[in-house]
């Protein structure tokens, strides 16, 4: 198939919500090399609040984004309050309305999503945040369709993407956020962000794939 | 942990509920949101307001500033973490009297981007808001890039001297551009001896190995400039203030007010040993101490160790600075 | 031991000096006796003297309770350890204004045999001296023993409402009448998780098992009536309430005033959760608050713990404790 | 000999001294057990600072008593200030202007240190405190004199016993202190003011053997 219901994908979130909850010490432990070390806690609050609330609800993907977005900004805060708040938003605004999404209207949410990210924290590629995850994947994304791929095949070159956009950030130096000021010191660590953002995409996208 | 927890996920809103029972002269929770903290005179009417906040574990800050003359609507977000965009704007419709409102917070990217998103939501609410952002932690960047600093105990200066100039009837353009003077004047250092832990994760987020020190400590546990041998008192007081005064350049015979806040673990009586070299440090630089602080006044939830704060004082500072307030943190 | 310490034999004198130049707008050492710090307005001609004094490692016990409408002057002990007869004889000399000196103090053996000696030397300078003692902690003897309990954070009750009847121009008899009237109407007690550490010598000398917590606990880690699992927050705020007011027997509608005391290494937000739950316990027992204060008042060097003080309150206490004070300790 | 000079007694109490400050770490030790680990920090400090100021003084045994006793009355405090303060110089007292010292008056000096002991102290027999090493050693002592035996016999009797009493604080229960509130927990454990003037008493008779 070359699209998806939106109707119904709000099944995708509750997965993607899922996932961050069970990787919560993993993502804390990696934010406390070089951060604060609450990633973690951070993301598993919200993303499971944003699964009890959608549990049963039968959203569709952009309800379900919106709710996650919602909850991210008004009730968790921190950097990934505004961060993936807007982000969600912004993806879920541009798919709101639309009955299928095809590769071309994912690959609008994509841009839509790392716009939104850019504008409220002020970060670009390279600086060692989600951004360089969530950019990658959304770019190897644009690359493939623009090669005449598949929608499906082209998930898989983003979920690949993404992997590689997080790893990349390993032998970065941070240049934004709290742990910027340790220049060499941050380096050869993974970002925690990337690796949330990484979580969602593959998860996103598998759940997308699955409905392909 | 041996600490005095219930469940982790729910420190922040039991601290909050702790903090509004055993102050109930002076603030009050917003009854639409729990993680606003509201002065029981404000919104006065005319005056302009006065907000802040942060994440939580810095106790008695931010909420402890709130009171008369002070600080009159705060934003709680989680432990280290920014209060969410709609609390920050719930503060500042609480605080709003018709003349602005100031919000004075520190400089951290999540505070910085749910500030601004604040901004944006309390504007619609037809609120006339400008911010100051402190960024008096001398190690977090260099002087060049003041704009990277963090903010840490400075902030309480921020807040009383932006509170009392607003306190005196001051326009939202005056009472931002005192506060702004204050954390101009402001520089401050940290330092670590044993880290804290979120009760959440379970174990310090960092390390600091026995018989050494972290120099430059930020109020998270974000790493300072220099992991060095443990030293005495004396010593690390007269790193620390070199570290501030070098940075802060200031003219001989130039008048300081002084803090020194202990991070939640320190011995309040090791405090005043660090101080009593300090004092001495400073004055032997030609400086003349106005006033000083000693105690926890902006913590790190169980961090050991200490901050220093000076603050470079003129007339105008120290009138506002001297004028009576009443609130639970000083 | 990773703590701000020069000499370890000579904290307290640091302490002290850190102390005088960090408020020293409001007090000063006596000339003679490094060990003797003054309010800067003492001796008041016709003023009863409040004196006060015992072991360092308590601040800002015991001196920052030195100030207006409060005590004017204070002899400090090692860690942990009474001051010297001589120190409180000095004391009590800088304290007369002629109208004679109450002694308010805490029930420790050296305290006690210190101050008896003191009271022997000052009667030979023509002092009329009166002496109270502190004995709100409940563990430390059971009711029928009261005289044998220890005096913990009840005291600062006993010197703010002994102090505001002095500067009431009462008589000596009188000061003391009040100052014993708060005492007898006082009930604390301590809850240990961590053991504190004299410098000299190194390593804690008691043992708090992690998992476990002290209840009970004094001021210098003198064992409890219980060794517990260590509960949640809740359970610890329940045991506590509970053996204070099982002790205080109270009537229905009673007023009272709360103080919950970090014992040093006990960070200020799980203060504020503590006091959340004790607060509900409280009112929940028929008791009203007049008022409450969270935080570090009366310490132990750095051990993990709080202190729970309950003082029921008429109209004449509850006027003497809302007297307007200046002093570093509120 | 049947007695000693009081000139140039002072060094007995210059060993006295040393020993103290050599057991420091120990008396605490065993004070931390059941009281609030202190006490050989306390000791050193006062007994330490009279070390200092009798170096080469060449002090008579009453002259050195009473610099310890002002020393420990007036720049130590605690409860070691008043009651080996009290100890001290109510001995001092008791020989001032003596020439010699013979058993009889050792005796008596013994006997006015036990009262000031108890004057200022309020503890009795018993009450697992420096006393019963002190009573137990007086009493020997004079049991010994009135026996007729020598003034260096009734010494080894002396330093016999205040082991003996010292040892049997073990077996008490703390009575008075701050380890009085442990009832049974503080059983087992030997009282430290027993143990610094099982110290004491010891280099004291020792000094004296030497001198007769
Ligand atoms: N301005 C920014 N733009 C994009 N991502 C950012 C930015 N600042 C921080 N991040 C991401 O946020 C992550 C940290 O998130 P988290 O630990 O939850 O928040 P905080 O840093 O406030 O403790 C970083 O690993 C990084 O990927
Ligand atoms: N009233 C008393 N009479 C005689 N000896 C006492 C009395 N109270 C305490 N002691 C002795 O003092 C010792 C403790 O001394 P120290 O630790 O220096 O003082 P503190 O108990 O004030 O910390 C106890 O072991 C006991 O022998
Ligand atoms: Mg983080
Ligand atoms: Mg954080
Ligand atoms: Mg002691
Ligand atoms: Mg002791």
């Amino acid at each position: 198939m070359t699209s998806f219901k939106n109707a119904g994908g709000g099944d995708i979130i509750i997965d993607v919500a899922k996932i961050i909850v069970e990787n919560k010490a993993y993502l804390s432990e990696i934010d406390g090399k070089i951060g604060d070390g609450d990633h973690g806690v951070n993301m598993a609050k919200g993303f499971g609040r944003a699964a009890d609330r959608l549990a049963d609800s039968d959203s569709s993907l952009d309800e379900a984004m919106s709710v996650l977005s919602d909850i991210l900004m008004s009730e968790i805060g921190g950097s990934m309050g505004p961060l993936y708040g807007m982000m969600f938003a912004d993806m879920a605004e541009c798919i709101e309305g639309q009955d299928d999404i095809d590769a071309a209207l994912f690959l609008d949410m994509l841009t839509a999503g790392v716009d939104g990210v850019q504008e409220i924290g002020g970060a670009k590629l390279g600086d060692k945040t989600l951004l360089d995850c969530l950019i990658a994947a959304k770019e190897a994304f644009a690359a493939s369709v623009e090669n005449g791929e598949t929608f499906d095949v082209s998930l898989e070159a983003l979920k690949e993407s993404a992997v590689v956009g997080r790893d990349g950030t390993i032998d970065m130096i941070a240049k934004i956020g709290r742990a910027a000021r340790l220049g060499e010191r941050s380096r050869g660590v993974v970002d925690a962000g990337a690796t949330s953002c990484c979580l969602i995409l593959n998860i996103l996208s598998d759940g997308v794939l699955k409905r392909l | 942990m041996q600490r005095f927890i219930n469940d982790p996920d729910n420190i922040v809103d039991e601290t909050v509920i702790g903090f509004v029972k055993a102050h109930p002269e002076r603030v009050r929770q917003d009854e639409n949101n729990p993680r606003v903290v509201i002065s029981k005179h404000a919104p006065v009417k005319g005056k302009v307001g006065i907000v802040t906040g942060g994440g939580a574990g810095h106790e008695p800050a931010f909420m402890g500033y709130i009171g008369k003359n002070m600080v009159d609507a705060v934003a709680v977000g989680e432990l280290f973490s920014s209060p969410t965009a709609k609390s920050f704007k719930d503060a500042i419709l609480a605080a709003d009297g018709g003349a602005g409102v100031a919000v004075l917070y520190g400089n951290y990217a999540g505070d910085n981007m749910n500030v601004k998103m604040a901004k944006k939501m309390a504007k619609k609410d037809g609120v006339v808001i400008q911010t100051v952002v402190a960024n008096d932690d001398v190690c977090s960047a260099p002087i060049e890039e003041r704009e990277k600093r963090r903010g840490v105990a400075g902030e309480i200066f921020m807040w009383k001297i932006g509170s009392a100039k607003a306190a005196q009837g001051a326009s939202l353009d005056e009472v931002c551009q005192s506060a702004q003077k204050a954390i101009d004047n402001c520089r401050s250092v940290g330092v670590g001896l044993g880290p804290c832990t979120l009760p959440a994760v379970g174990h310090p987020n960092f390390e600091i190995e026995p018989g050494t020190m972290e120099v430059g400590i930020g109020h998270h546990g974000e790493p300072g400039i220099l992991v060095a041998k443990l030293g005495s008192a004396n010593d690390i007081a007269d790193q620390m203030v070199k570290i501030v005064l070098d940075d802060h350049n200031l003219a001989q015979g130039s008048e300081v007010v002084v803090l020194v806040s202990g991070l939640g673990a320190t011995a309040v009586n090791e405090q005043y040993v660090l101080y009593a070299r300090m004092q001495e440090q400073i004055t032997a630089r030609g400086l003349k101490i106005h006033k000083a602080f000693v105690g926890n006044y902006f913590t790190s939830l169980e961090m050991v160790g200490v901050t220093l704060t000076i603050l470079a004082v003129d007339d105008e500072l120290k009138q506002l600075l001297d004028m009576p307030t009443d609130c639970p943190g000083f």
